[in-house]
């Protein structure tokens, strides 16, 4: 794992400041390349978690696929469309950013905030019906994957805003700006976006 | 790297949406009138739709595709891991059960 | 130039301690004469239906929870004086610190089980008994974080500057020696009697001789370096003769 | 032994004698012989640790939490001696705990963090060892040691044995993060960020093994796939990880307040050769 760490040219380790973008080495890990340990650690885990489902999954076929009925695949597709949106302007804050243009990439920071904010507020209400309709943590092993994966993946969403949090902080303060934590930040942010891609489509597409 | 044009990442964007819109019409595809039924095919389809969303995120949305080769290849690597990973143990279910 | 000293008087909470330590340890019928493991489960529910007993044992266990903690000021006092040897990090007193924080929640466990077999005596035979294992299991064979202290304040000693020692030599022969004193207790899930059993010999009498002769002792040498320190400007450590080891 | 900064201070090397002497020299002339104890302690624990809970008790990985009275009760009879014997070490060594917690506390105070950091983490894991470990202890010493015992209470005894373990292993997660937190802030460079990151990673499978107060059986209940199997290879990386990290920390380590050095390559080597470290 140190490999990842010190591979490529190192950017300074406490960030340069704003106007120096343009001497970017061309080929450059974005943010501290220790992010990356967070994501492929967390892809293998969630891989880990996945494969779980997916074997246990063909054991129960019937009944996953009768429990599976009850989700919105609608609702699914929206929470997917939300966390990609909401990617799309992390990468343009990181690139305004990385432009000096602050105050566009605040305000991109922010939209990605709302995009995130409604997405938690679509999975909540998407809770809410299930258990309306008596689907449980414990009413049967889908549903048990369901809240789990869709929990522990909301977790990170969380961790999400108080990135996003960072992102806005480091924006603010005009002396000692940080880019590479601004774009540590927004890998994390891609992360909580991929994972959910992942899970999309096995706890809604998969037959 | 500021070469790059602007329209990439909504161009990135637009087809990662595509991709799950067309997941809709998957599902359509298989199910009789409401009824889901199990189906290989389509969770192979939406397993390997799933690694191409991700690479796609990996390299446009996380810039990797401007990062130094160890990068670019390590996240290769794991869209083959993931998908190996998830592919296998779902057809060694399958044949166990 | 007399104001008042904090240290002092955290020191001097000690005897008081000692005695309701003391007298709580010998209101609790259970040690006086030490309940044996064998003990069936109607001898066990016997001994808590007594009524003799049940208000000994409520009241003794009641001081052990208000006081099960009391130690922790002489350990703050330890930690205080490990600070002010000549290491070169601060490492072992941090050791001290973690052994400080849970060794006294251990007890104040024991404390509850008894407390909790003694608050309904009609209970099922069978309950009393498996609640007063709980309680003496925890009680004796609990002993990790003494082992640790003593062992962590014999190596602080054996570390320190040899010329200019905080404590003595002997002082760090005297943990290990209690440290080796405490361990047999760990191991007394393994007897239902004789020597090793936690009414037996090392488990109980030696362990808690152990732990008594160290508060005692620790106390003398803990005071002896507090009143040096004051006699001596609060802040410098005098030298001292050289010690023969 | 950092050749680095100790400098003059530093007396020639320890003799090319037996490993005996070598060891006699280090514990008299090794500057750093405190944190090579602490660190040797925290080695020679989780060794006796996997040991004990592994092969000799059989309590990990965990029995089945479905069992009935009668296959619990099984159970400990037919793991009594080992239970019994294994148990009793973890008592006489689970001091040693602290000298981890010290050195990591200390990793704490060596950043250019608050002092509060180091202390939370001590007192945090201290108090979390007790329901994380030595009630798991008791409660399974008592148990085991009588065989005549209900079968109804055993399985008692037996719920909260494991569930206090691995249930209440989210009382490790706010240690984590507060490791993390000082690790990210560090302008010494004390840790690597990216071990920052693995704290949180930790700290987020800490999580998982919450289910374990809500599921008989499955892939979350205390010895499923997800709660146990998954946690405990994160948990295993996580400290195999920490343990390296340690350890070159120790060997970085000049006695300053700034940046800790970089060991330098031949450094390495000599480092270790000194501290005669298993490479």
């Amino acid at each position: 794992m140190t490999d990842i760490a010190q591979a490529g040219p190192q950017p300074g380790a406490a960030g340069r400041p704003p106007g120096e973008s343009a001497e970017r080495p061309a080929r450059a890990v974005p943010g501290q390349p220790d992010m990356w340990v967070l994501v492929l650690f967390e892809a293998l885990v969630f891989t880990a978690y996945l494969a779980v489902y997916l074997f246990h999954r063909s054991a129960h076929s019937e009944l996953f696929l009768r429990s599976q009925a009850d989700l919105s695949p609608w609702l699914g597709t929206l929470d997917t469309l939300l966390l990609l949106t909401s990617s799309l302007f992390m990468l343009r804050c990181v690139q305004a950013s990385r432009a000096g243009a602050f105050r566009a990439a605040m305000s991109q920071a922010f939209i990605t905030a709302l995009l995130g904010t409604a997405f938690l507020a679509s999975k909540i209400t998407e809770w809410a019906l299930l258990v309306h309709g008596g689907h449980g943590f414990t009413s049967n092993e889908f549903f048990t994957y369901y809240f789990f994966l869709t929990g522990i993946h909301l977790l990170h969403l969380l961790i999400g805003f108080i990135t996003i949090g960072v992102i806005i902080c480091q924006l603010r303060r005009r002396e000692r700006r940080s880019q590479e934590i601004v774009e540590t930040c927004a890998t994390y942010w891609h992360t909580v976006d991929l994972l959910w891609v992942l899970i999309f489509s096995l706890l809604y597409v998969v037959r | 790297m500021n070469a790059r044009p602007k329209s990439r990442p909504l161009i990135t964007w637009l087809i990662l949406s595509a991709i799950t819109l067309a997941y809709l019409a998957l599902d359509r595809s298989v199910d009789n009138h409401g009824t889901y039924r199990a189906s290989s095919v389509v969770t192979t389809i939406a397993i390997l739709l799933a690694l191409v969303k991700a690479r796609y995120i990996f390299r446009e949305f996380m810039q990797v595709r401007n990062a130094p080769a160890l990068l670019r290849r390590l996240t290769d690597l794991w869209v083959l891991l993931i998908g190996a990973a998830l592919l296998g143990s779902y057809f060694t279910g399958l044949a166990i059960h | 130039m007399r104001r008042a000293d904090g240290e002092l008087i955290l020191f001097w909470t000690l005897p008081v301690l000692a005695v309701i330590w003391a007298s709580a340890f010998l209101l609790f019928p259970g040690f006086t004469h030490p309940m044996s493991p064998s003990m069936t489960a109607a001898q066990v529910a016997g001994f808590y239906r007594d009524p003799a007993h049940l208000s000994r044992i409520r009241y003794s266990m009641i001081l052990f929870n208000w006081f099960g903690v009391g130690l922790i000021p002489m350990l703050m006092l330890l930690v205080m004086q490990v600070r002010r040897m000549a290491h070169r990090t601060p490492i072992l007193s941090y050791c001290l610190l973690g052994c400080t924080a849970g060794g006294p929640t251990v007890f104040l466990i024991a404390d509850l089980f008894w407390l909790l077999a003694a608050f309904q005596p009609g209970r099922d035979p069978q309950l009393t008994l498996m609640f007063n294992d709980l309680a003496w299991m925890t009680f004796t064979a609990v002993v990790p974080f003494l082992i640790g202290q003593s062992l962590i304040i014999a190596l602080a000693i054996y570390l320190d500057h040899p010329d200019r020692p905080v404590f003595r030599r002997w002082v760090a022969h005297f943990n290990v020696v209690i440290a080796a004193a405490l361990v047999p207790a760990a191991f007394t899930g393994l007897a239902l009697g004789g020597p090793m059993a936690w009414n037996g010999l090392l488990p109980f009498w030696v362990k808690n001789m152990a732990i008594a002769a160290w508060i005692v002792v620790m106390s003398v040498a803990l005071g002896r370096n507090i009143y040096r320190q004051r006699a001596d400007g609060s802040d410098q450590r005098a030298p001292e003769e050289a010690v023969a080891a | 032994m950092s050749t680095t900064a100790a400098g003059p201070a530093t007396p020639p090397g320890p003799p090319a004698g037996s490993r005996l002497g070598r060891v006699a020299w280090h514990w008299r002339n090794n500057p750093k012989r405190e944190l090579w104890f602490a660190w040797y302690t925290t080695v020679i624990f989780y060794n006796i640790f996997f040991i004990v809970f592994f092969p000799v008790t059989h309590a990990q990985p965990p029995p089945h939490p479905y069992w009935s009275d009668a296959q619990v009760a099984y159970w400990f009879n037919h793991n009594h001696d080992g239970l019994l014997i294994g148990l009793a070490i973890i008592f006489a060594i689970a001091g040693m705990t602290v000298a981890q917690n010290a050195l990591i506390a200390y990793s704490m105070r060596r950043m250019s963090v608050s002092r509060a950091f180091g202390y939370s983490y001590i007192v945090m894991y201290s108090l979390s060892a007790v329901p994380g470990l030595l009630l798991l202890c008791v409660v399974l010493s008592v148990g085991a040691m009588r065989p005549g015992r209900d079968p109804a209470q055993v399985h008692w005894l037996y719920d909260f044995a494991f569930l206090s373990y691995i249930g209440t292993m989210g009382i490790f997660l706010l240690g984590s993060l507060v490791w993390m937190l000082a690790i990210l802030l560090d302008k010494n460079r004390v840790l690597p960020k990216w071990f920052g990151y693995l704290n949180l990673c930790n700290a987020l499978t800490e999580v998982v093994v919450a289910p374990a107060w809500i599921f008989h059986q499955g892939v979350l209940d205390w010895n499923g796939l997800i709660s146990w199997w998954v946690n405990m290879v994160v948990f295993g990386v996580y400290t195999g990880a920490f343990i390296m990290l340690l350890r070159t920390m120790i060997q970085r380590e000049d006695f300053g307040d700034g940046p800790l050095p970089d060991l330098r390559k031949d450094d390495r080597a000599k480092a270790s050769a000194l501290a005669g470290t298993p490479r």
